[in-house]
């Protein structure tokens, strides 16, 4: 059986238990710096052996994937969940962006699986980041004075922000020093990488238990959404992934990236961004039930949607 | 003789996100400087401790004047107390250069 | 007017081994929050430099009003004095908000 | 030469000459995390590979061994060594327990020298951390109020124990994901393990030294103790282990970690469970005079007492 | 009854270099004891943002009687002040157990 | 192209661009206390290899090359630069000294290109750690009371600080264990090396961004001679490196060492021993000026340089 599920579970379990066990914070930094260079470098790697006119217009698709995407999930918050403006918006923006660890495992279930796919995929993870954060900070201001945007303030949060950084960065760097420039760095940034996967999937375990109470306080409705928005963005991304001709594992991996909330990026940009939203409605969400749901049960389920329309 | 002289000490617990803007701010109100520190807690929004990024906490303490201590208080009230996860108090303190805090001459 | 109200602030410095206990004490005692700071240092039971687990100290700041530090101050000295590294002192501060802190109402 | 000792003792001397060097104490967390989750892996993996038919039974034999070795060393401390109730208990359940990095040195003895171990080892080093605890804290109590015992919390201590839940969930999960699940951690948490193991040392060096003027004040009987003891357990294990009929190499693993004393798990646990003991004594006697002794010239002296024992 | 006692506390924000030297000082001063927090900040010398080595800061506070801050106070501002990032304030506490901090006999 | 170069100008971006960025305190202390073991371990084991009676006159020239350096910083300062003799023999001593992480690039440019040099190059970076610094705090000192000089914290921070320890220290176990010895290190000191240079050189970037802004204050002939001085310095460092037969490979190294500047060692002891000096010149100079100068620029240089005067 593969082991990144059973990391999660055990942080999950020990954190239930009120067991003292803690992952230093400048560790879980650490850990995360590491998993957003290597997941960037080893995209831009892949992207120096592609030719840009063939990826330039899957790369328009997949950001216009990320624009649809919290535009669904806005009117079900704010229409039948009954959530005021501003946290509809945030919550949906946490959706229209996406999960760099549920990236991770999803990759990690391919290879395990001895699956092909799209090797610049990440690529379309850089591309999925930022817009659905855009688009729901703009929802969230559609109530009125546009004037309150920090545009600045905004596109610093979106551009700048660390995770956008590293990734970004990372890809950049992969591009340029490309397969051979790289080579010397596989043992660190490629051959530790699973390993390091599961450590964070230990604390990640940690946190969410740790949030799991605010699910009583947050409703049924939200821990509902956590559940069907997923399934509905994995839909969406399967569609997409097929319209831009991906592979089977490649679609799978865009479902994922679809159904993914974000975590890191997009609660450090809400919450300059639009502060008046309770950012614990949105990590209660991402965290606690969409996060776990995708890694233990969403990745297969996508992959079985995915083989049928493939095979249909 | 090292005779200290009053100065007020403003203390602001609130989230890490906030950390470079009220830095900006209280600077621009007129403080000479603060420290900073990384720090868990509990209050009126849950527990934060510091498990993971939006988790974190920062205490930041500034040194001044009577009269920036009280714009600085009134700006992060205006400014954050909605919004965001905040505790501040002020205190009386003595310190020995006064000018290095405030606008008004060293009395020395 | 951002007129500050007076509250206390009760400091203790202790074995990080307490941390948990000392929170769920305050908390139980009528605190509405804390917060904690890792730190190291020396004192009575020698030095504490946390070089490792067991070495590590806390300093949690409890703002409160003067019946639950009294509160505070007295369990602590009963409860963990005789057997732990710890110092308490207690300091007289001003709030914006001190019905966020005590059980009395707001006088504003 | 090993390198493993040399780390140590470059660590101590730093310390002795009053180096600035200094482990990040986030640092020594991450390392210890490391080093449980690893062993705990490594166990369970292995474990895997075994019938519990077969291991139960020794499992019995060696977690006995963890509730004599503290009541052994309980007399010696209260009636010669003429300390209180509470510290004579304390000290004795620290000794009950065991030291996970000097069982990760005696398994890189072997592994030096090519010889062969029961690879499940590690579930012995599970069982044997909890007993020894246990039995400190209720000599603790003997003295009277039972009542004051908060089986809660003490409970809660040796089971949720930062330590108990790496190497336990360690355990579980290499156990559960078999070696082929681990196939890929492989690199990160087994190819990596002696070199993080050396800079762990490091550290241990420069905590040892940092304690040694507690040795001073705590006497010469609890500096002799400290040396006695250890040798007196080794003694203890190696007929356990030639019991239960383990290999050389597994018996000296047993020895080792009998002659052990925990400095991670029992010192938390006690300090809760024991608070009126003097943790300093405990930790000094651990930590600056056991455990270089078993690392520097313990396990080799236990090594050549398993040759004898299994030569005749 | 657990009254507390008027007691001193000297709080020195200074480059995390000085660390081990000022410990020693207030020691051989007479202080009993002191704590380290790990902090950053800004003020006349620049932000020092612990980015790195020598660019972290510190935070030492000293409980002490009125007799031994005046004399800590005295040794950091001419040994110090002129060549080191350092702001010192003072400002008086309650504590429980005074003699453990001064050298005057417990008034209990 | 090669990767390193690359990672620090990412961290030099992103801090221009005011990302929020940031390598987590210990994280820095975690890499650069590795990245110190490691290029130790390395030049001990190298220096098993060798005999003492051939590398000893070499040593003793490299160390007199840490003498002369700061002896030809400092009356450009102190004389052409107008700066008050603390700085002058401050920023002196940080040039007499060196920068473990340029030479660990010089070492991966020769490697990039398999160009051949003397392995235990690493004894040199040892050798030249110190005499730089001393010679700085005499200078500082000429001014008049020697007796100022309190010799004690002296040689404790040129003997005992941290990088000291580490290289030194690192040095001798891989002497004493030797390359047997270090083998099982080799996954975790070596095969990583490069990624966690990478990462250390991200952080370098991060760090000269911050304090670039203090170049405008500290004026242009400061600029200037952190650039002039490493070139200057190289030169020498060539001759000497041809002067005592090094290969062109093991000459650049020495040529790099000389050009580098401390930006660890130095700055901690000048600030104990030489605390008028204001700590922002030295290290404007030497991270912000001729740390970049000398990954990107410098080493290159160099390596023509010694080209030519060994061609010739
Ligand atoms: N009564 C209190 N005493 C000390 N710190 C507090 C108190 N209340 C809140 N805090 C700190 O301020 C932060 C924000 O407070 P709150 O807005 O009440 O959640 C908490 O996370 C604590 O770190
Ligand atoms: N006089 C003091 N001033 C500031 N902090 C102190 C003082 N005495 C003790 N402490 C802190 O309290 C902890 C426990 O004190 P003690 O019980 O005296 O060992 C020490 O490790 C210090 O961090
Ligand atoms: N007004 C202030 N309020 C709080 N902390 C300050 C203040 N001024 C300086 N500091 C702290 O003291 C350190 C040294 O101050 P300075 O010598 O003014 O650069 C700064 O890095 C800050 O951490
Ligand atoms: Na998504
Ligand atoms: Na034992
Ligand atoms: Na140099």
């Amino acid at each position: 059986m593969d082991a990144i599920p059973l990391f999660f579970l055990l942080g999950f379990a020990a954190r239930l238990a009120r067991s003292d066990l803690k992952i230093p914070a400048q560790l879980y930094e650490a850990l995360s710096i590491y998993l957003l260079l290597a997941i960037g470098l080893k995209g831009g790697m892949e992207l120096a052996r592609q030719d840009a006119l063939h990826v330039l217009p899957q790369a328009l698709s997949v950001m216009t994937l990320g624009v649809i995407i919290p535009l669904v999930a806005f009117p079900l918050l704010y229409k039948v969940g009954r959530f005021d403006r501003a946290n509809a918006a945030a919550i949906a923006g946490h959706y229209g962006s996406v999960s760099v660890v549920t990236f991770a495992v999803g990759v990690d279930y391919l290879i395990a699986r001895g699956a092909e796919f799209e090797a610049y995929m990440p690529l379309f993870l850089v591309l999925l980041e930022m817009p659905g954060i855009a688009v729901g900070i703009l929802l969230a201001r559609l109530g009125g004075d546009f004037r309150a945007i920090r545009w600045g303030t905004l596109g610093h949060e979106i551009f700048l922000g660390k995770s956008m950084v590293l990734l970004g960065g990372g890809l950049l760097i992969g591009w340029v020093a490309g397969p051979q420039g790289l080579a010397p760095l596989e043992p660190f940034f490629f051959t530790l990488f699973k390993g390091v996967l599961c450590l964070f999937l230990l604390e990640m375990g940690l946190v969410a238990a740790s949030q799991a109470p605010a699910l009583r306080t947050s409703g049924p409705f939200l821990a509902a959404f956590a559940i069907v928005m997923p399934i509905v963005a994995a839909l969406l991304g399967t569609f997409v992934g097929m319209l831009i001709g991906l592979s089977p594992g490649g679609t799978l991996l865009l479902a994922t990236l679809a159904a993914s909330a974000s975590y890191i990026a997009a609660p450090a940009a809400m919450r300059i961004a639009v502060p008046e939203a309770n950012p614990g409605l949105s990590i209660t969400a991402a965290l606690v039930v969409t996060f776990p749901f995708n890694i233990l049960v969403g990745v297969p389920l996508y992959d079985r949607v995915v083989g049928l329309v493939h095979g249909g | 003789m090292h005779q200290t002289h009053p100065c007020k000490l403003v203390v602001i617990i609130t989230e890490a996100a906030l950390e470079e803007s009220l830095a900006d701010d209280v600077m621009d109100i007129g403080a000479h400087g603060y420290t900073v520190t990384d720090v868990r807690g509990q209050g009126s929004h849950g527990t934060r401790n510091a498990l993971w990024s939006a988790d974190r906490s920062i205490r930041m303490e500034i040194l001044c004047d009577a009269h920036t201590s009280q714009a600085i208080v009134a700006h992060v009230e205006d400014r954050y107390f909605r919004n965001f996860a905040m505790v501040v108090f002020v205190t009386e303190v003595g310190v020995l250069r006064p000018a290095k805090f405030s606008h008004t001459p060293d009395p020395r």
